[in-house]
């Protein structure tokens, strides 16, 4: 990765010119804008970029026509072909390229919600993966179908509320577990993948996205990003949830660079996950007297996951 | 004889024989010999062993036509295993021939085939391609004989043809040329009709 | 004659608007006046922000511009003051006041 | 610079495909069509031509990525059939949409269900709204002929639309025919370079393209798209014209066959045409005035020219290889007889269903509607207006 900065300067990186501007429609505080911002940022100045987008709520909100959010070249076609789109766009780079009719750097990355990436666009992102196009797809993960009104995905944590796994007297919201992307895509055996949140200096999305973005071939990073009407918080709590998603380990950061598996943050002590599940309104049924014991399964299931990590990571 | 010298071909055998490879054989043979062609098989999902058709029109005008051939000139039974499930004179006309890949004489064959009293045509493609192409691959024989049978491309510049045509295809092993010659040479010569 | 982006609108007729909804301006969403959202307002208060930009990378708005270095102030064209940036700040440079003016 | 030769009608689109050497081929395989990627990729191994080919995991996607490659600038192209086609509704959608100018080789095949490989237009029917101009052919001449007049027609700045050129599976998609064809320099200068005045790789400007369109836009845009295919019109014909002068083969939007005093015709699509030909040929020499017209354009849709050439007939009868169930006759059939509704006398009609799943059809089914037409232009009943035509019972 020669092209990537050795040393983190962090005012150096907000010098850079802003490649997502303000105005788009996104909802006051969402995640998914701090997303774009963030891995954006991570570009060299000189190169050029064409952003690709699934349908959600980042495609409605940042090309409303006629009005751009994004400096760079842009593109969305449907919800479940962002994968195949980018693929298209590499593709015609590689023999535009070849026959000299294009010039300069260019780099594509796709942003996908969870129900673009893990969902019904799980296929076209697999099969761009698997052809080992020049590419970085990043998720913004915001745990359910924001767009059309918080609908579960299959990246929705058990128990969580959502309007297709709502919270009844016979069923207790979501009853099935998150779905492991980040792990299906590494065995997809491409040279990066990451997961990462926004926290502190942002040194860890910032390295990452520009890790992804400037190795050669297909790289994945999934970006935990909240949304603060589906999981009902006040909006400004956001940077709080992203810190104990880290340390509960709800959300652990790492990096599977050549299928090699390197942890990027230990928690010095790991934080119960109820400290995390506490903040959001979406689990709130979660902490009624009688509902203990569903606390107690989210806690063993983000222990389960964590210690397969470290051992993947140790192996 | 049909409008326009129009010759037409029904083709039997089965999936994996080379039945649509000697159709297609023909077609590019009578091409060669400034002929209007068609070629082409009936396909399904069928796989291999499975009972195949496959047609040929030639022409000295170009075909419009696009059907199935209900009524051929010429029947070519590449397996005749087929003769005892399938009916291959079907529509067969009058003035035609059926030519069948066999080892038995005419006589024998026409006592499996139902209706049809004109000619039954023979011609052993396996034991001739397997003498001079050391393989059973019977589509040259098949092709020679219902070229020889029908007369439907003239024979010098037919045999011509087929040489340089070999020449083409097997460009890297110019022994397979010799082979062919043989191959095509020999059923020109032994196909029998009764 | 195909107008520019931020000259397309409700009353533009089909022959002027760009072929297929493409636009080939950059970022044309900075037109927008997005801070008409805001029912709520950071206010930076100057002598207590020390230029770390800790709030910079977080606002979902781009609404924080740096210039040589340090926080050039809050942009109230587009900021839907979601007050995150209050949140995140050490110093207690950043409040949130009632009420969308800025 | 023509010369002859023998190709299947999938050899044909693909050899025309090496001919123009796109920029990205992005193919799935589906019977029919599959022939197409499996010739195409094979002279992208031996170095035959400069295109990167794409072998995506679906047809979703292979059109996903000719969006994105056309997009970027490429000259993008595609083959597919049937469930293929159909599993790219809404992005064909997205294609015309955003007026890029892709070219897809559609070998026609029924629609599924029950599965079926063999040929009728229910596919390309099916998807014939999408806004991508339709160009089918009778034989592999057509196909070939019609593939290097996609991309003139399709780019052009007064256009930007995809063309879908179709030919009918296995019927000619794989019968190996004579074919003229044209020399690769003769092709390369025909169908020219693209050059599209923006795209996303483009180094002066960005292009942001698919945005969400608020209603106060969309209409407008929906309204862009409806003139551009109302003018390809003359488009299409201007690019015959100059095919016709390259190649001396002469392209319609229509073709009419013996129609100058005809009474009694046919309207239809693809290979059948060419069976029905031998009927009315037949006719013909028995002193009947028969005739038929082949639509070679299906979108746009030749309305005013169909009317003028029809406006003489007595009887006619539309014959869809495509069931639409509307209950009252195919596709064909409803765009036909409203072109035919403003003459004054108007030819009566009726409307065939046939050919289905690849049911044969032969001059004797047309031998049997031209003599139902042939009572009917007597001032016979004129019966039932839709029916079926080679099914059993």
């Amino acid at each position: 990765m020669e092209n990537t900065e050795r040393t983190y300067h962090f005012k150096k990186t907000l010098e850079k010119k802003e490649r997502f501007v303000g105005g788009h429609r996104l909802c006051a505080g969402c995640g998914a804008g701090i997303a774009v911002r963030g891995v954006l940022r991570a570009l060299r100045e000189e190169d050029r970029a064409v952003v690709g987008n699934a349908t959600g709520c980042l495609e409605v909100s940042s090309f409303l026509y006629p009005y751009t959010a994004y400096e760079d070249s842009y593109i969305h076609t449907a919800f479940e072909s962002a994968g195949a789109s980018l693929s298209g766009v590499e593709a015609a780079y590689n023999a535009l390229k070849r026959k000299g009719k294009v010039q300069g750097e260019v780099k594509f990355i796709t942003f996908g919600g969870d129900g673009g990436t893990y969902d019904i666009g799980f296929q076209s992102l697999s099969g761009a993966m698997e052809r080992g196009h020049d590419l970085t797809y990043v998720c913004y993960d915001n745990e359910a179908y924001m767009n059309t009104g918080i609908q579960r995905s299959s990246s929705t944590p058990r128990f969580a509320k959502a309007t297709t796994s709502p919270v009844g007297s016979a069923i207790p919201g979501k009853l099935q577990n998150k779905k492991n992307l980040t792990e299906i895509i590494a065995a997809h055996h491409v040279p990066y993948v990451a997961q990462t949140t926004f926290l502190g200096n942002f040194r860890d999305l910032y390295t990452k996205a520009q890790k992804a973005i400037y190795t050669p071939g297909p790289s994945f990073l999934n970006i935990m990003a909240p949304c603060p009407r589906g999981w009902e918080y006040p909006a400004e709590k956001l940077p709080e949830i992203c810190k104990l998603a880290v340390e509960t380990c709800v959300w652990p950061l790492f990096e599977v660079i050549d299928g090699v598996w390197h942890l990027s943050y230990q928690p010095k002590q790991k934080r119960p996950v109820e400290e995390y599940l506490r903040l959001q309104g979406r689990f709130r049924h979660m902490f009624k007297p009688g509902n203990e014991w569903m606390i107690e399964e989210a806690q063993r299931n983000v222990d389960e996951n964590w210690e397969k990590l470290l051992a993947k990571c140790q192996g | 004889m049909k409008e326009n010298g129009l010759v037409e071909f029904r083709w039997h055998g089965r999936g994996g024989q080379g039945a649509k490879t000697a159709c297609l054989l023909l077609a590019d043979a009578a091409f060669s010999s400034g002929k209007f062609v068609q070629g082409f098989p009936e396909y399904g999902p069928e796989r291999m062993g499975a009972p195949i058709t496959a047609y040929n029109r030639i022409s000295d005008t170009r075909c419009s036509i696009h059907c199935n051939i209900d009524c051929p000139d010429y029947v070519v039974v590449v397996d005749e295993t087929l003769l005892d499930t399938v009916d291959v004179t079907k529509g067969l006309s009058p003035t035609g021939a059926v030519i069948v890949n066999t080892a038995k004489s005419p006589g024998e064959i026409r006592g499996k085939l139902r209706h049809w009293t004109g000619p039954v045509c023979t011609i052993d493609a396996r034991r001739i391609s397997e003498e001079t192409l050391g393989r059973n691959f019977p589509n040259t024989p098949m092709l020679s004989a219902a070229v020889r049978v029908s007369g439907v491309l003239e024979e010098e510049r037919f045999k011509q043809d087929m040489e340089e045509s070999f020449h083409h295809k097997f460009a890297a092993k110019p022994q397979v040329v010799a082979g062919n010659m043989a191959a095509l040479m020999q059923a020109w010569e032994e196909v029998q009709v009764g | 004659m195909i107008r520019p982006a931020r000259e397309i609108d409700e009353h533009t007729p089909w022959q002027e608007m760009t072929l297929g909804g493409e636009v080939y301006e950059p970022a044309t969403a900075r037109y927008v006046n997005t801070g008409a959202w805001r029912t709520d307002t950071p206010v930076l208060d100057r002598e207590k922000c020390r230029n770390c930009l800790l709030c910079v990378p977080y606002c979902p708005d781009s609404s924080l511009p740096v210039a040589e270095g340090k926080l050039a102030g809050i942009d109230y064209l587009h900021c839907k003051g979601c007050g995150i940036c209050a949140q995140v700040c050490p110093f207690g440079a950043i409040t949130v006041k009632e009420g969308g003016e800025a | 610079m023509n010369y002859n030769e023998r190709l299947s009608g999938n050899e044909a689109i693909a050899f025309a495909m090496k001919q123009i050497d796109p920029d990205v081929m992005a193919a799935f395989p589906i019977t029919p069509s599959t022939e197409i990627p499996q010739y195409f990729a094979q002279y992208v191994a031996n170095g035959e031509v400069n295109t990167e080919f794409v072998p995506v995991e679906s047809e979703h996607s292979s059109m996903s990525a000719c969006i994105g490659a056309e997009a970027a600038g490429a000259r993008a192209v595609t083959a597919t059939s049937s469930a293929g086609l159909a599993l790219m509704y809404e992005m064909m959608y997205v294609a015309a949409s955003s007026r890029l100018p892709i070219t897809l080789a559609c070998v026609n095949r029924a629609l599924t269900g029950p599965i079926n490989i063999n040929n009728d237009h229910s596919d390309s029917m099916g998807i014939r709204d999408a806004g991508w101009i339709q160009i089918y052919a009778e034989n592999n001449q057509e196909a070939y002929d019609n593939f290097l007049q996609a991309m003139p027609i399709g780019e052009h700045p007064s256009v930007r639309l995809p063309v879908m050129i179709c030919q009918d599976g296995f019927i000619t998609s794989h019968a190996l025919e004579n074919i003229v064809l044209l020399d690769t320099d003769s092709v390369k200068a025909f169908v020219g370079e693209y050059r599209p005045e923006h795209f996303l790789l483009k180094a002066e400007n960005p292009l942001a393209i698919g945005p969400y369109d608020l209603g106060c836009h969309y209409m407008e845009h929906k309204v862009q798209q409806a003139e551009a295919m109302k003018g390809a019109k003359k488009r299409i014909l201007e690019v015959a014209a100059q095919f016709a002068a390259l190649t001396g083969r002469e392209y319609g939007l229509f073709e009419a066959y013996r129609m100058e005093d005809a009474e009694i015709a046919l309207v239809l699509i693809g290979s059948s045409a060419g069976t029905a030909k031998v009927t009315v040929d037949a006719l013909r020499a028995r002193g009947i005035p028969a005739g038929l017209v082949k639509i070679r354009v299906f979108r746009p849709f030749p309305a005013e020219e169909l009317a003028q050439t029809l406006k003489n007939v007595k009887a006619l009868a539309i014959l869809d290889k495509a069931e639409s169930f509307s209950a009252q006759g195919g596709p064909l059939f409803a765009e036909v007889r409203a072109a035919l509704y403003d003459l004054e006398p108007r030819p009566r009609t009726v409307g065939y269903v046939y050919g289905l799943g690849g049911r044969d059809i032969t001059p004797a089914h047309f031998a049997s509607v031209f003599a139902r037409l042939e009572a009917i232009a007597a001032g016979g009943e004129l019966g039932p207006v839709y029916s079926h035509l080679g099914q059993r019972g």
